[in-house]
């Protein structure tokens, strides 16, 4: 038991945080409510200290995952709260600061936003630690719901009621579709554990086929969390929300949930295993292999289909939001490549080539990228005629910004060309790790898709590039946000990106994390060992060589 | 096709000795039928309603499928996992309801209707 | 030669951005001009460290600076014989780029030479990369200080062409990674660890991973090609993919058109040379054919295209196209001949193409126009530069005795040589694919080639003089009528160098030439050409008691058996 | 290959020939260093004209250092000639021009020293350039002394470089210097046709000689490669003793033996030839070079440059003589572009085209020459050629020079006989003497040797040839004297040209003042851009523009560098008829050239005996016979075949264009075009045969449509699919767009459609 308390200590840092920060926001003081983001800026990096010093969970199915997983939370739920500030009560705020109102708890949301945004990050490190279905199906849960109010009363306009029924009712659904899915792979594995679910399948697998109530779980667990990263067919929702949603909350939408839903499908992925024939369903001989068949093509078409439906779509925006919203859509689809291809069996050769490492990678350098992004937005804004400034989200709201906010300029440059994969900025390296791990898995034609999609990605991230790098500012610098923490957030995370020289031991971390993951089926050990020994002897140099 | 549906009954047979006698004759697969219709009543619902309330209701329906299979599945294999799984799901359920009156009546404010396909401003 | 000048090379243009953007932008220029003469300094000096008696091997022999060990990722970097050359060929272009701007570059200075200064560090870090991960990011890299050159400083339509630039160069570049990519997993995976030292690993040191990509089966030896391909024919540009550098070159500000025509195409052909063939040589081979078809098509099909522009630029943007037709099928022809001369071919068309772009952009600034139905007869009016355009014209047409000459001889003659049939009885040819049909073909492309530079001439400094309708220069500019000093001492070196290379070229062929016969043999051993699979005695010699071998009465008897 | 190998030495004096090469060319001696300044001064002329140019010198002092250093630069020819031991052969090496290397065997090094090689050949084609160029300068000091200045320094840099070149061209020890000369000499050439460059026709006509040179060029490239390919080498010294196997394979008839690859180099190198002596088809851009000053066309386009394609030929005649079709073509060319370009000569007004045909049409003899195995025959024509046709265009020049340009033979007359005109009139009788082959001139022996060997030479209708060489001799007398009886003699009357002094380069200094831009415009209304002009600048174009004070126009007689270097020349032509019995060491029909020619690579046999019984077997078929003529020495019959035909085509001219001829534009010649199908071939040969016309249709247009269809090509096809690919991710998106309907429902029904399906396909995958 109290090795489980140390595993979940970073949770219950971030719970007891929340209820600081609930009580906090709701004090009459405007100086003590004001600290309700310090202090969870506070409780977050407590508990990312205490994540990074978490031990190994034996029992778990990633057993090294939530070292890296709840830290990489942590670090980016960082530069999410210095986004956050501001993004609700500020007109109420100003209005009380005034004078012209009385404070009234009632009427504030500041503590629960606050409060819901660090409950959902409690969620996702949930996920990582979670070891069983009703676990990972709560964390999911914990992860959505807030998210769902903060979507809906990050601004008070009618746009985020709009985003708020859409991400809701939809995200209820693809709920229920995972949790049928969930139910349908304990009946077929008669267990929730996801280990015990592993050993199941496994030994279904070599008994003639796994079952097809267990397959058809699985099926419907990953479809349904399809919906929390975005994929095809349940990415729809994705565009009207960001763009709905308050640039700081998409932000946080476009990692928190996503982050949350890879964890959870790479949990049951390794539970399926990536040691099936290819082909076929059952296990490989040499364990050397790929996921089951269906799930294979389903996850490939899945892939495919996101990656293209998000660049293609993103194309034609003009909303920067609705931009990002479809590159994060894209993002999915890379990112689902190297989850097929899974952590290769030749991990012991060299890290690069575990898929699940370079998904946790990405996850990580996309929401810090990303954030980058998303603090141009939140912080340029128009006034309105209703006296609440509304942000400007046009496309050509960013001309001539390198002239003239410089810093939110060079902000956007850098985090667009990084999420464009440009060497040798962060995204290029997190890409890379997506080529070599989809690569080692002999899955080249994904991974040529992926570059073409890189390509037709570049367009739209060149407009963001171009626009406020290379054009002539028109009219006036536009008006900027009184919240000297989210520019501070930009400029980290396009520090970060560009600073991309060191990330040497975040990418360790990251391989650390996914190492051993899915290939330790007891059934295969034997297997993959004899295989590793026979690939090293079988391979001689090709006969023309050595004339 | 059909040996997908074999190797379904092949797994399903033992179930009917597990039951009960006095649910002799209803077997897994029945617990099974009625969840994935409820579930796909709720699907059905949720499509073809329009009114919020309603169709949030149909996703309960659907998360109650699953409960459904779950318990059928709990009692297929006489442990308590999938009936404790249930308990959780009420809780979320429950809460999903609290907030999806929260938020009907808030959108109500917004739009004075209930009508899920008023909000469409959002596209493209 | 050391590893830190190399280091210093790279490093030096990144702190002179730094230090321009810091200065005001009234000292840019200077600063960025000094910068760039400080690294043509230290490249001169690194060349004469360089053991150029040894210059097939890389040096310095060892350089390892570790930059991502998570990835196995160092900054490793060296240069033989080749890299050294178009070292120096970048380095001595940067200060003329910067000096050729000084007048026609008027708001947002700062930006200009910092981009302009950080583009040669990429450029650079291209050619000494020894990590295949470094040479990419290098490669890549440069696609966005030219970008922003073009988008910035080009002409009416430049936002559509540095757009098209980008994503076409990109495209193809993305997926010569995939190809990479591939080698460095085949190494790590598929090579036993006693195989070579390297293998097994996820290394990405070229030297390894050569070693490792011949060892591919012919299949995927085709693949990996094929995908480097793409993306280094694009830089090229090779024919079917060129369509983006007339566009790029025409909306180019002066200096982003002599970096893209000196340096940047051959970032392509580099990479052709440096990575698709050895990496893949039973691929080149059997590719040769198909890709020397391609070359020359694109001789012959861009020098016609030439032919009937009007915009002057465009033309020389066209010729580029045509002339590294030239440039690839020396490299196809995978004999010293043909290579030697391909590199050599880098390094003359970036001096007299170069030149020619800083040509018309010197008459650009003081028309206003490109079109040679507005200008001409400029000799009346301009003979210094006259001069220098005739000059640089007749060294880009090949006129012996200039450098042009040198190199497209070489090629020619490395295609013509490269014939399995020949092989038997002619002791002057070389295992090879291509042979006379390809070369003959190109030929074609050297009367093109004189049609179409002097048609150029015939319009633009012959004739009666031409200007544009209302053209006034008191009122246009503040330039002279012809080339001013600063415009004069930009193109002497060029054309130095143009002299120099057509009547001394032996010290720089001698340069090149060990670390190409290092790369010819390796693809002749590895890419299985004929006569290296079976050495026959197809060639019958005897040796005389002086110990002279004496082929010439062996020939015909050889020759009488075809 | 520094060493004999004795083997190979035993296998060749086995042979019993070709010792003169091989044995020297194995043992190759090194050449004086003084040597390497023959090409080196005038390169050296050439810096300091730029020089010059750029300190704006503005007197006739680029003209004196170009005379001094050519006039050196003959002097060390001379020497070299006076070193050049018997037989012998060097070889100096200035520097190591191109080496590239990939193995230590035979053939696997390209070795291109720019390094010179001296033989009797080298000798005797330098001599008579070295002192032309000397001579011409001197000419051209006073004939281009209106455009002092930056024009003059132009003009002698040029011509210095043109020098340099020249003597690279012959004196190269390899085919790739060479060949570096040959594209040199093309340049300066260039540079000087187009030396008015204002003039579009000018400008036309240098693009249009570079460019028809640089179709040759390739074909000469392509046997430099072949030569490489199959020998292994491109160094005389080398090269030649590789060639003896052959040459006694073909004198022991067994042809077969001989590879195709061989037979095929010397077909590729006489494509250059064919280009650079203007012969058929490439001949057409000489008479359009004559557009350049009249010293150039005399040097360049007369008397040395077209040369080149001769010297090509004899330099490799041992190639030449191991291939079946060579020499065949060669003979047939030759003697085809003779008639051709004499019958053009005949119809044309303008005399300095008359005299470019001219020189087209002595070219075909000299290949013919060469052909009949009678290289001696060639080489000897060339020399005589160029001291008889130097004078005449020099002559032609100063006519030009002296009447503001006037070049029409119908404008002009009795020019002999104005005042200070004599020593022009008497150096163009002696001149067009040497032409028409006018009996014990030197271009009569020259001529001689040619045509008869026409009718001892077995080959595929070399009798026919024969005839056509003869009827072209008469031909060419026609036409000669018909220039001379119009111009130099006959009532005195002229009309002067449209420009004041030769061209209208000095013009500009007078008229800089008043602006450049209305001047431009006015050309712009004059004429089209360059590439759009018919080919061929006219007599009649030029005639157009009157010229402006007619009543004021005294002709300017020439001045004392012009008559002096006239007159030299002159005498220099007589005297050349004296080389044909110098120093008579041969039979009578060899001469000093014979003595020359059997030093060198062209050299037939050794030394004078056995001539025809070595005669290549391949053109005999069988058994080599004793050539003769109606059962004599061909020689000797000759003499007085040609010099009856000589004389009647004098007589004809006479009769024509003198006897009772009262004024300049009309003679009796107009008479005889009222006869209709004489004044249709009239029409047809003053047109140049439309041959200009039939390479712009058949050649040129097409091209050009080709061009404009690839650019379209390129700009909608190729161009167009890339942004087809590029926007079918746009169109893509406008397609998947609607699914963004914005109503929850439907993203809803999609979202379990997709579902659906996903599920329905593992459902099919699982079956």
């Amino acid at each position: 038991m109290s090795s489980l308390l140390v595993l979940l200590a970073p949770e219950i840092v971030l719970f007891i945080t929340t209820c600081i920060v609930m009580i906090v926001g709701l004090w009459p003081k405007l100086e003590v409510r004001s600290l309700a983001m310090p202090i969870a800026g506070m409780g977050l990096l407590i508990a990312g200290v205490l994540a990074i010093n978490t031990p190994a969970n034996p029992e778990s199915i990633l057993p090294n995952i939530i070292p890296y997983a709840k830290a990489m939370t942590a670090g980016v739920g960082l530069l999410l709260v210095l986004l956050l500030a501001g993004t609700v009560d500020r007109s109420y705020e100003a209005a009380v600061e005034r004078g012209e109102l009385r404070f009234n708890p009632i009427h504030t949301n500041r503590a629960e936003f606050f409060a819901f945004f660090l409950f959902s990050l409690t969620g996702l490190m949930l996920c990582a630690s979670a070891t069983d279905l009703i676990w990972l199906f709560l964390a999911l849960e914990l992860v959505s719901l807030p998210t769902y109010v903060m979507a809906t009363i990050s601004t008070r306009k009618l746009r985020s009621q709009e985003a708020g029924v859409k991400y809701f009712f939809l995200g209820a659904l693809g709920a229920a579709i995972f949790l049928y899915g969930f139910a349908l792979l304990y009946g077929g594995t008669g267990t929730t554990n996801l280990i015990g679910i592993r050993d199941a399948l496994a030994e279904q697998a070599a008994s003639g086929g796994i079952n097809p109530i267990a397959m058809a779980g699985i099926i419907l667990s990953l479809i349904g969390i399809s919906f929390k990263i975005a994929a095809v067919p349940m990415h729809f929702y994705t565009a009207d929300v960001y763009q709905g949603a308050a640039a700081p909350v998409s932000a946080m939408l476009a990692f928190v949930p996503k982050t949350a839903g890879f964890i959870a499908m790479m949990g049951i992925l390794a539970a399926v295993g990536w040691q099936y024939a290819p082909g076929g369903e059952t296990l490989a001989a040499d364990g050397v292999g790929t996921l089951p068949r269906s799930i294979y093509v389903t996850l490939a078409a899945i892939a495919v289909l996101t990656m293209t439906v998000g660049n293609v779509l993103a194309l034609l925006q003009r909303s920067i939001k609705r931009l990002l919203a479809y590159s994060s859509i894209a993002h999915t689809g890379y990112m689902l490549v190297a989850l097929i291809a899974g952590p290769s069996i030749a991990a012991e050769a060299g890290i690069t080539s575990n898929g699940l490492g370079a998904v946790l990678f990405y996850l990580l350098v996309y929401g810090v990228t990303n954030i980058g992004t998303f603090a141009v937005v939140a912080c340029l804004e128009r006034p309105q005629p209703d006296g609440e400034a509304d942000e400007l989200d046009d496309l050509e709201d960013l001309r001539g910004l390198c002239r003239t906010r410089p810093v939110l300029g060079w902000v956007m440059v850098i985090c667009a060309l990084g999420l464009l994969g440009l060497p040798p900025l962060l995204g290029f390296w997190a890409k890379f790790l997506l080529f070599t791990s989809a690569i080692s898995a002999g899955e080249i034609a994904l991974v040529v898709i992926l570059g073409l999609n890189s390509a037709i990605a570049a367009f739209y991230y060149l407009k963001l590039v171009t626009l406020p790098l290379l054009e002539e500012p028109e009219g006036d610098a536009p008006a900027t946000t009184p919240f000297a923490s989210r520019t501070f957030a930009g400029v980290l995370s396009a520090a970060l990106v560009l600073l991309a020289i060191i990330p040497t031991g975040i990418v360790d971390a990251a391989m650390e994390a996914a190492d051993r993951a899915g290939t330790i089926v007891p059934a295969n050990i034997e297997a993959i060992e004899r295989s590793i020994t026979a690939e090293a002897l079988r391979d001689e140099p090709t006969p023309i060589i050595d004339r | 096709m059909v040996s997908t549906f074999a190797s379904m009954a092949d797994f399903l047979a033992p179930a009917q000795a597990s039951f009960p006698e006095g649910v002799g004759s209803v077997t897994l697969a029945h617990y099974l039928f009625v969840s994935v219709a409820m579930f796909t009543m709720g699907l059905i619902g949720f499509l073809t309603r329009r009114n919020l309330i309603i169709m949030f209701l149909c996703t309960e329906m659907m998360f109650q499928a699953a409960g459904i299979a779950l318990i059928a599945f709990s009692r297929f294999y006489l442990h308590h996992t999938g009936q404790s799984f249930v308990i959780f799901v009420l809780t979320v359920a429950a809460a999903e309801a609290a907030l999806a009156l929260a938020l009907v009546v808030l959108l109500f404010r917004g739009r004075e209707s209930l009508n899920a396909d008023q909000w469409h401003s959002l596209k493209g | 030669m050391s590893e830190s000048i190399l280091h210093v090379l790279i490093l030096l243009p990144i702190a002179t951005a730094a230090f321009i953007v810091a200065r005001p932008a009234g000292e840019a220029k200077t600063v960025a001009l000094w910068g760039s003469l400080i690294s043509l300094v230290l490249g001169v000096v690194a060349a004469f460290q360089f053991d150029w008696s040894n210059a097939g091997a890389m040096q310095p022999e060892v350089s390892l600076v570790p930059w991502l060990p998570a990835l196995g990722l160092s900054i490793s970097v060296g240069a033989d014989g080749v890299s050294m050359m178009l070292v120096l060929l970048t380095l001595l272009l940067g200060p003329i780029c910067v000096a050729a701007s000084f007048s026609s570059i008027k708001h947002r200075v700062k930006t200009y030479y910092a981009w302009l200064t950080v583009l040669q560090a990429a450029m650079v870090g291209v050619f000494v990369a020894r990590d295949i991960l470094l040479f990419y990011v290098c490669f890549e890299f440069t696609l966005i200080p030219m970008f922003v050159l073009i988008s910035i400083y080009g002409s009416s339509n430049r936002k559509a062409a540095a757009t098209k630039f980008f994503l076409y160069t990109f495209t193809g570049s993305i997926l010569a990674l995939a190809g990479l990519i591939y080698v460095i997993w085949f190494n790590a995976t598929r090579m036993p660890v006693e195989a070579f030292a390297g293998a097994g690993e996820w290394s990405f040191q070229i030297d390894t991973l050569r070693q490792a990509a011949v060892r591919m089966s012919p299949t995927e030896q085709g693949w990996v090609f094929a995908a480097m391909l793409l993306g280094f024919a694009v830089k090229v540009p090779l024919f079917p993919v060129h369509t983006w550098l007339p566009l790029a070159h025409t909306e180019a500000p002066t200096a982003g058109s002599v970096i893209l025509a000196g340096v940047l195409l051959k970032l392509g052909t580099y990479g052709l040379y440096r990575f698709a063939i050895p990496f893949t040589p039973i691929a080149a081979v059997d590719f040769a054919p198909f890709i020397g078809l391609l070359a020359v098509i694109g001789i012959v099909f861009a020098g016609l295209i030439c032919w009937v522009q009007d915009d002057v630029k465009k033309l020389v943007a066209y010729s580029s196209v045509s002339h590294l037709g030239f440039c690839v099928l020396g490299l196809f022809a995978l004999n010293t001949m043909g290579q030697s001369g391909s590199v050599m071919y880098m390094i003359n068309h970036g001096l007299s193409t170069g030149a020619l772009f800083l040509l018309i952009g010197m008459v650009y600034e003081r028309y206003h126009t490109r079109s040679m139905r507005e200008l001409g007869g400029l000799a009346a009016k301009m003979p210094v530069w006259s001069f220098f355009m005739v000059f640089f014209v007749m060294a880009s047409a090949g006129l012996p005795g200039l450098n042009g000459f040198i190199s497209e001889f070489m090629c020619l003659m490395g295609t013509f040589q490269a014939s399995d049939t020949l092989a038997g009885s002619s002791i002057g040819a070389t295992p090879g694919v291509l042979g006379p049909v390809f070369a003959i073909l190109a030929g074609t492309g050297v009367v093109i080639g004189a049609m179409y530079l002097l048609m150029m001439t015939g319009k633009m400094v012959w004739g009666p003089l031409r200007e544009p309708k209302g053209h006034d220069h008191h009122n246009h500019s503040e330039l002279a009528d012809d080339l001013n000093a600063r415009e004069i001492a930009v193109l002497t070196p060029l054309a130095v160098l143009c002299l120099v290379l057509g009547l001394f070229p032996t010290p720089v062929l001698k340069g090149i030439e060990a670390p190409v016969n290092d790369t010819v043999r390796w693809v002749q051993e590895h890419g299985g050409l004929r006569l290296y699979r079976d050495p026959a005695p197809a060639r019958v010699t005897e040796l005389s008691p002086a110990g002279v071998v004496t082929p010439e009465l062996a020939a015909p008897a050889a020759g009488g058996e075809r | 290959m520094q060493t004999t190998t004795p083997q190979l030495a035993e296998t060749i004096g086995a042979l019993g020939l070709g010792a003169a090469d091989t044995g020297a060319a194995l043992e190759v001696a090194t050449g004086p260093a003084w040597a390497m300044l023959i090409p080196m001064l005038p390169l050296l002329g050439a810096a300091i004209m730029g020089v010059c140019a750029i300190m704006g010198v503005r007197s006739k002092l680029p003209a004196w250092i170009t005379v001094g250093l050519l006039g050196f630069s003959a002097v060390l020819a001379a020497a070299m000639y006076a070193w050049l031991p018997e037989n012998g052969r060097a070889v100096s090496v200035a520097w190591e021009w191109i080496n590239v290397s990939w193995g230590d065997e035979p053939g696997q090094t390209l070795k291109a020293n720019f390094g010179f090689y001296i033989d009797s050949l080298t000798c005797l084609w330098m001599l008579f350039v070295t002192l032309l160029a000397t001579l011409i300068a001197l000419y051209a000091s006073e004939y281009m002394s209106h455009d002092l200045g930056a024009g003059y320094c132009r003009f002698f840099a040029a011509f210095n470089l043109f020098v340099f070149s020249m003597a690279c061209l012959v004196m190269g020890d390899n085919l790739l210097l060479l060949f570096l000369g040959w594209e040199g000499v093309g340049l300066c050439s260039y540079l000087l046709i187009g030396y008015h460059y204002k003039k579009h026709s000018a400008v036309f006509a240098a693009k249009k000689a570079f460019i028809v040179n640089r179709i040759g060029d390739l074909g000469l490239l392509l046997g430099v490669f072949l030569t490489f390919v199959h020998f292994g080498t491109l160094e005389y010294k080398d090269l030649f003793p590789m060639v003896q196997p052959y040459i006694e394979a073909m004198r022991q008839g067994a042809v077969g033996d001989i590879p195709a690859v061989v037979q095929l180099i010397p077909v590729l190198l006489m494509i250059g030839a064919f280009g650079k002596s203007a012969q058929l088809p490439l001949f057409v851009w000489l008479p359009d070079a004559m557009e350049g000053p009249t010293p150039v066309s005399a040097l360049i386009h007369a008397a040395t440059m077209v040369t080149a394609g001769v010297y090509l030929i004899a330099r490799m005649y041992p190639l030449f003589l191991v291939s079946e079709w060579a020499l065949p073509i060669v003979a047939w060319v030759g003697g085809l572009t003779a008639l051709v370009a004499a019958t053009i000569a005949m119809a044309q007004f303008d005399i300095k085209r008359i005299m470019a045909y001219s020189t087209v049409s002595q070219l075909g003899f000299m290949f013919c020459g060469l052909a009949f195995l009678s290289s001696v025959g060639g080489a000897f024509h060339v020399v005589t050629h160029a001291f008889f046709k130097a004078t005449l265009f020099l002559c032609c020049g100063a006519v030009m020079h002296g009447f503001a340009g006037q070049l029409d033979l119908r404008k002009l007359s009795g020019v002999s006989f104005m005042k200070g005109w004599g020593i022009v009139g008497i150096a163009m009788f002696i001149g067009c003497l040497n032409l028409a082959g006018f009996p014990f001139t030197a271009g009569y022996f020259s001529k001689d040797m040619i045509l008869a060997e026409a009718f001892i030479t077995p080959g595929p209708g070399y009798q026919f040839l024969g005839v056509i060489l003869l009827l072209t001799a008469g031909i060419t007398a026609y036409y000669t004297f018909r220039v001379f009886f119009r111009v130099f003699v006959g009532p005195k009357q002229f009309e002067p040209g449209d420009e004041l002094h030769g061209h209208d380069g000095h013009i500009d200094d007078h008229h800089e003042e008043h602006g450049s831009a209305s001047r431009a415009t006015e050309a712009d209304e004059g004429h089209t851009p360059g590439d759009h002009e018919p080919m061929g600048g006219s007599v009649e174009e030029r005639g157009k523009k009157t010229h402006e004070h007619p009543e004021h126009f005294h002709p300017h007689a020439p001045g004392w560098a012009i008559n002096g270097v006239l007159a030299t020349l002159a005498i220099l032509s007589v005297l050349a008829a004296a080389l044909y019995f110098f120093p008579g060491a041969d039979k009578s029909h060899k001469g000093w050239a014979g003595g020359m020619i059997s030093g060198s690579s062209a050299a037939l046999v050794v030394g004078g005996e056995a001539d025809h019984p070595t005669r290549l077997a391949a053109f005999v078929g069988a058994e080599p016979e004793q050539g003769t003529l109606f059962g004599q020495d061909p020689h000797k019959i000759m003499y007085y075949v040609s010099g009856v035909i000589g004389f009647v085509g004098i007589a004809i001219a006479f009769a024509l264009h003198y006897a009772g001829r009262k004024e300049s534009e009309r003679s009796a010649a107009n008479n005889l075009l009222q006869v209709k199908p004489i004044r249709t071939a009239h029409r047809w040969a003053n047109a140049k045969w439309y041959v200009d016309e039939l390479y712009d249709f058949a050649l040129r247009k097409p091209l050009w449509a080709a061009s404009q269809i690839f650019h379209l090509i390129d700009k909608l096809l190729i161009d167009g699919l890339v942004n087809l690919v590029g926007y079918l991710p746009r169109a893509l998106g406008k397609g998947v767009r609607p699914s963004q309907s914005g109503v929850l429902h439907s993203y809803a029904a999609a979202m379990a459609g997709g579902l659906a399906v996903i599920l329905l396909i593992v459902l099919l995958l699982s079956l």
